[in-house]
């Protein structure tokens, strides 16, 4: 078939399915109807869904870790542990590289030298291969909602293991968990399994059982421009949605400046119901995450919480509905489960403390969010106009024409010509807009912005500005300034 | 003459922005950098160095199955006729907060040269290459 | 000689000076002159009012801790260990608490039972038992300026002998180092007392040393509202600056909302110099010190970590000029010097991090700022009448009346009479006004603003509200709501 | 009848906001609560319990020489005629973090019949005195 935005026949699903099953042996145990079954026995409470609309109803900010090891009683008990001792108000279930790239056989041997080692030998929890058992052993054994977190380009088995194993929410994308996440996926192929996935979460709509799906905001997590991830994450609901899904989390990675952080969160909410009306799409329920610092972290512990207390911050001053939480041990490994427990720790009480302050409607803020407003919409509008009207095919060429641009991606399918740098203030500009469909106002807005620090720097524009920007925050600043 | 480095990210690691800043120092500080980006296998590098004559293979690893991802890498560089070429790996190369020199040990155990913990700083292997590589043959991890 | 804001003349200094060097042996060993050549002898970059000023140019946030241990070599090991490993800027030297009330001899009981059990049995540095030696050994093994730090009603012979050893700031007040730390010392006594203090930094300014001061802003740290601060901070410049000190840091403890905090350190130092330049005080330089929160706070580390980097937050938005650190020991005792360095660095990287943003100056900002600027024209400008233009007898006389009043204090002195309690965002309000003399409409904002809480939470207005107030950051909150 | 206790902060300690929370939440409860405030030396502590008939004396130490304010309290009770009066202690009765354990052992070797350690709720206190006062009789260190 054809890439297009059309919501997937359900023949042609179902057709697709047969195969998507037989790649690996646990794929077998999959029967959707039993799985609807299952999913129904889940107490409402015990659901993503539930946790998120109550919360965004009473303007909370949740609480979310990332996790995952590879053996089934380890990740019970760090779940089990970040709920009790972290205070965590949802649950995550990180999966590692090699199933995130269908390398079955690999994460095979990774939890066999786990086993063997006592020690993690993989960087996640490989649920495909523990297949439907081990996933609803993890799910059921926990008060609190678990979600699939990834980077699979191609998650089609990993959707339908986990939710029929009883997740009620599962993370990624076509172009989120292509882009930064693989070198070779073509981008067509990608937003092909991913309609899957999004057509299966459809099914489970379509019988009454509510799944959460959120389109990974913070792509490489460097220095990545709001209206880029923003654009992205509009995409893909729009791709969502059509599909079926009814329930997304819109993500976006904290950059470091306040006014631009709180500014691009507010407005991502607002435009994607936007784009969402437009398009005719209804009873699509959108709320937002907002990722606590995403690039190189301190190596310090101490430090490492003022950066993981910053993202607090700005996600309780936006009013995003959760966040996702950094450990103190992010710069040097997978962390402990102790240390997880306290960066949700400190994240919980910076939430709670601030729960009834938000950032004061000033003038900066409301430029901040036009500024955004009106690049993503460059972007989203070129995109449009490349697919004659239709959203996915416009995806594959906008890639290919760097309309979208993702900096330090690691995909060749990704045109890797903009550069992106800190203004003087320490929001993320552009020092180069490649081929960044913006227009010539906006262009200018960049350029001054740039020229403003290399002025105050004393220097010229370079790439070392860049580098310096990468650094900056694991040695402690957010602009990094020569010496 | 520029010493000739091969450098990438090994396994299934996508981690691409120190790769970028790597390949960058590298240059600047007067190598001849091929650069295999992320997603690189053994045999990816092993070819590499073959046809580029390579002076040292630069491996980084940062997603945690490094361990896994570089066993039996000295070996088969021998078997390729690489015998005794540098072999650098550097990064968050194992899973979770473990003791350096635990660490370091295994993979110097494993055939590499040199290892290097989290977060080291470009300028860390710049000197170690120049020291390794200063005299005018090859020097590998026989001196 | 009459209490009055009047300049000390030089004889009657140093005829009282006879008497206070006499009340405990190592008094003796001072000798102005001497005192003044050693000081001359001190660096520039070691001095206080060097970094100070350089901060205040550059816009810097400087981070300094607090410590204090009874032995000089463990003291001094423990400020390397913060200069250190805490990156600290500026240094502190907190004296122990029977120093701060003139109790030698118990102080001297402390010092051997530390020594003999070899556990600090003291919490904090003992400088006039230890003397000018002892003081000098501290101050000469640093390469950061030192300050004293105490909360001694009576510091006249403390201040007389850490000057000479080599401290080149020395905080308080008489009136902040009075009320929060003393029960039955009059007021009247403790200015005057605190004359002579400033009298002596005086000499040191007019023999051309210079010296920092610093008045205690938080208090006592818990539910005070900034313009009762503010108030006592910019009467006891005017107090220091008649009797010739110089260079004035006024403080400010976080109340934790942010808007009023900014708002309060912004006007605070505009204040401060109004109300210098009204008096006629020329060549008074003024900075600011933002006190992370000073009330209780939880005992888990990794909340307290939260805590202590909102305050950061707050101090690099206010561009204060320094901020006064908390360890996540806080809530259980002083703190080892490893959790101490662990706050500093906490705060280093926030301060960094921040150190290119500060708050929008939209409309929430400004409108706080001026009812923060009215009410403590009230409560100043009522005190001036009451002392019929002199700011010292009108600050006895303010006591007197609760026109100045400081909530949850322990002096007999101070009227006890308000009672703070937060608003619905955090701020602190008056639930109840006592006799500070605000105008109609202040008072009518307070109360609406009070009543809009209540409302919010459906409950009555009532002491109770203060009592959730004062427990809630240590539980996670920062506004007491019912459960 | 309400039973009597007598409320202060030892020594030269001047932490005034426990102390009123305290005095509110006892009285709440409905002990007759005689408050001496901060700054209370030994000998009146002793005096107000003794002039009140109290059944309790409850100090609180937040500054760290509650060890050093605290040696010999029990000796004076008995010498002043309260022997076998409920002697409590509570807050940050030690310098810095120790293991609570061994301050605890240290206090009731001290004297005290119960040590609380920092941030204690008033409730504890409360539920406490409820038990060790239930009989009725004055229900001592001796029961
Ligand atoms: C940004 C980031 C990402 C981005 C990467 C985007 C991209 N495609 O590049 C995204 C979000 C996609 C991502 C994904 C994942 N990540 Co990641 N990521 C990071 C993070 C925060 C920063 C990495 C970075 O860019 N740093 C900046 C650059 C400049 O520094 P650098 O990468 O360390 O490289 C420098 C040095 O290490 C050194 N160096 C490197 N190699 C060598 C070799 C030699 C010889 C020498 C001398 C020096 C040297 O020089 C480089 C340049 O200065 C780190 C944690 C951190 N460091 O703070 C985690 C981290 C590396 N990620 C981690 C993990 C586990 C993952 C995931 C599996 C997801 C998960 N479970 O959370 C996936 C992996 C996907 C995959 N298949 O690889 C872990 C690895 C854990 C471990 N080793 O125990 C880390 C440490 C975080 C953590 N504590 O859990 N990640
Ligand atoms: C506010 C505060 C101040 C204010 C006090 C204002 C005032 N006059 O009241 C100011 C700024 C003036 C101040 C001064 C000092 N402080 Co102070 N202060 C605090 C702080 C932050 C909060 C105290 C508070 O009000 N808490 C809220 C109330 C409700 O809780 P609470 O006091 O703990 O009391 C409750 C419980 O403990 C319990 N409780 C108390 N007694 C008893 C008894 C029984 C039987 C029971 C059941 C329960 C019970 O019930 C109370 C009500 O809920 C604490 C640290 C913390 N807890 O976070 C430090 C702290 C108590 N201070 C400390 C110190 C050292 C000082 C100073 C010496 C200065 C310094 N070196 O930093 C001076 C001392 C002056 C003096 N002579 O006493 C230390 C004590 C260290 C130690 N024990 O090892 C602490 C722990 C901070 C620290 N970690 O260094 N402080």
């Amino acid at each position: 078939m054809e890439l297009s935005n059309k919501k997937w026949p359900l023949d042609f699903f179902m057709s697709q399915r047969q195969e998507v099953l037989k790649t690996w042996p646990t794929g077998a145990d999959v029967d959707l109807d039993e799985a609807i079954g299952y999913q129904k026995g889940i107490p409402l409470d015990r659901r993503f869904v539930t946790k998120l609309n109550e919360a965004q109803k009473s303007r909370k900010t949740l609480v979310q870790p990332r996790a995952g090891v590879p053996l089934i009683s380890e990740h019970i008990a760090l779940l089990s542990h970040l709920e009790k001792e972290g205070e965590a108000d949802l649950l995550p279930t990180t999966i590692d590289s090699y199933t995130r790239l269908n390398r079955y056989e690999d994460a095979q041997r990774g939890i066999d030298e786990s086993k063997a080692t006592g020690k993690a030998m993989l960087n996640g929890f490989p649920a495909v291969n523990h297949g439907i058992t081990g996933c609803r052993m993890v799910t059921s054994a926990l008060q609190t909602p678990v979600q699939v977190r990834h980077g699979t380009p191609d998650a089609r088995l990993l959707s339908e293991i986990t939710l029929a194993g009883g997740f009620t929410s599962f993370e990624g994308g076509g172009i989120s968990y292509n882009i930064p996440y693989a070198k070779n996926a073509p981008m067509k192929e990608t937003l092909y399994n991913w309609q899957y996935c999004d057509r299966l979460v459809g099914l489970y709509e379509d019988a009454g059982i509510s799944v959460n799906r959120e389109p990974f905001g913070p792509l490489t997590g460097t220095l990545v421009p709001p209206c880029v991830s923003n654009a992205v994450a509009i995409i893909e609901t729009l791709l969502a949605a059509e599909q079926g899904v009814r329930n997304i989390t819109v993500g976006y990675g904290q950059c470091g400046n306040l006014i631009q952080d709180v500014a691009a969160i507010r407005i991502l909410e607002k435009q994607t119901n936007e784009y969402l009306e437009r398009f005719g799409y209804k009873d699509v329920t959108i709320s937002t995450v907002l990722h606590q610092w995403m690039g190189g972290f301190p190596q310090d512990e101490a430090k490492a919480f003022a950066v993981i207390c910053w993202g607090s911050s700005v996600a309780a001053l936006a009013n995003a509905t959760k966040v996702i939480v950094k450990s103190p041990h992010e710069a040097l490994g997978v962390p402990t489960k102790e240390a997880n427990a306290a960066g949700l720790r400190a994240t919980k009480q910076m939430i709670t403390m601030l729960a009834d302050q938000s950032l004061d409607d000033g003038g900066r803020l409301e430029e901040e969010m036009s500024v955004i407003r009106e690049e993503t919409s460059c972007i989203l509008e070129r995109t449009l106009e490349l697919g004659e009207g239709d959203v996915a095919l416009g995806t594959v060429r906008a890639f290919e024409a760097g309309v979208i641009d993702v900096p330090f991606a690691p995909s060749r399918y990704n045109a890797g010509k903009i550069m992106p740098a800190r203004d003087n203030n320490g929001a993320v500009r552009l020092l180069d807009a490649g081929n960044l469909p913006l227009n010539e106002k906006l262009l200018r807005f960049h350029r001054g912005k740039i020229h403003q620090r290399a002025e105050a720097e004393n220097r010229g524009v370079s790439f070392q500005m860049v580098i310096d920007d990468i650094y900056a925050i694991s040695k402690g600043r957010l602009v990094g300034r020569p010496h | 003459m520029a010493r000739t480095l091969v450098l990438g990210v090994i396994g299934a690691d996508v981690h691409a922005v120190g790769n970028q800043i790597l390949n960058y120092a590298f240059q600047d500080a007067g190598f001849h950098v091929v650069n295999l980006g992320v997603m690189v296998s053994q045999e990816e590098f092993i070819e590499a160095a073959v046809e580029s004559a390579a002076d040292a293979i630069i491996v980084s690893s940062l997603y945690g199955h490094g361990e896994l991802d570089c066993q039996g890498f000295r070996e088969k560089c021998d078997e390729a006729g690489l015998k005794g070429i540098l072999l650098y790996v550097g990064g968050n190369i194992v899973v979770g907060k473990q003791p350096f020199e635990e660490v370091e040990q295994r993979f110097l155990k494993m055939g590499f040269d040199r290892v290097f913990g989290p977060g080291t700083p470009p300028e860390a292997g710049i000197r170690a290459l120049n020291e390794d590589l200063s005299g005018d043959r090859r020097c590998g991890r026989s001196c």
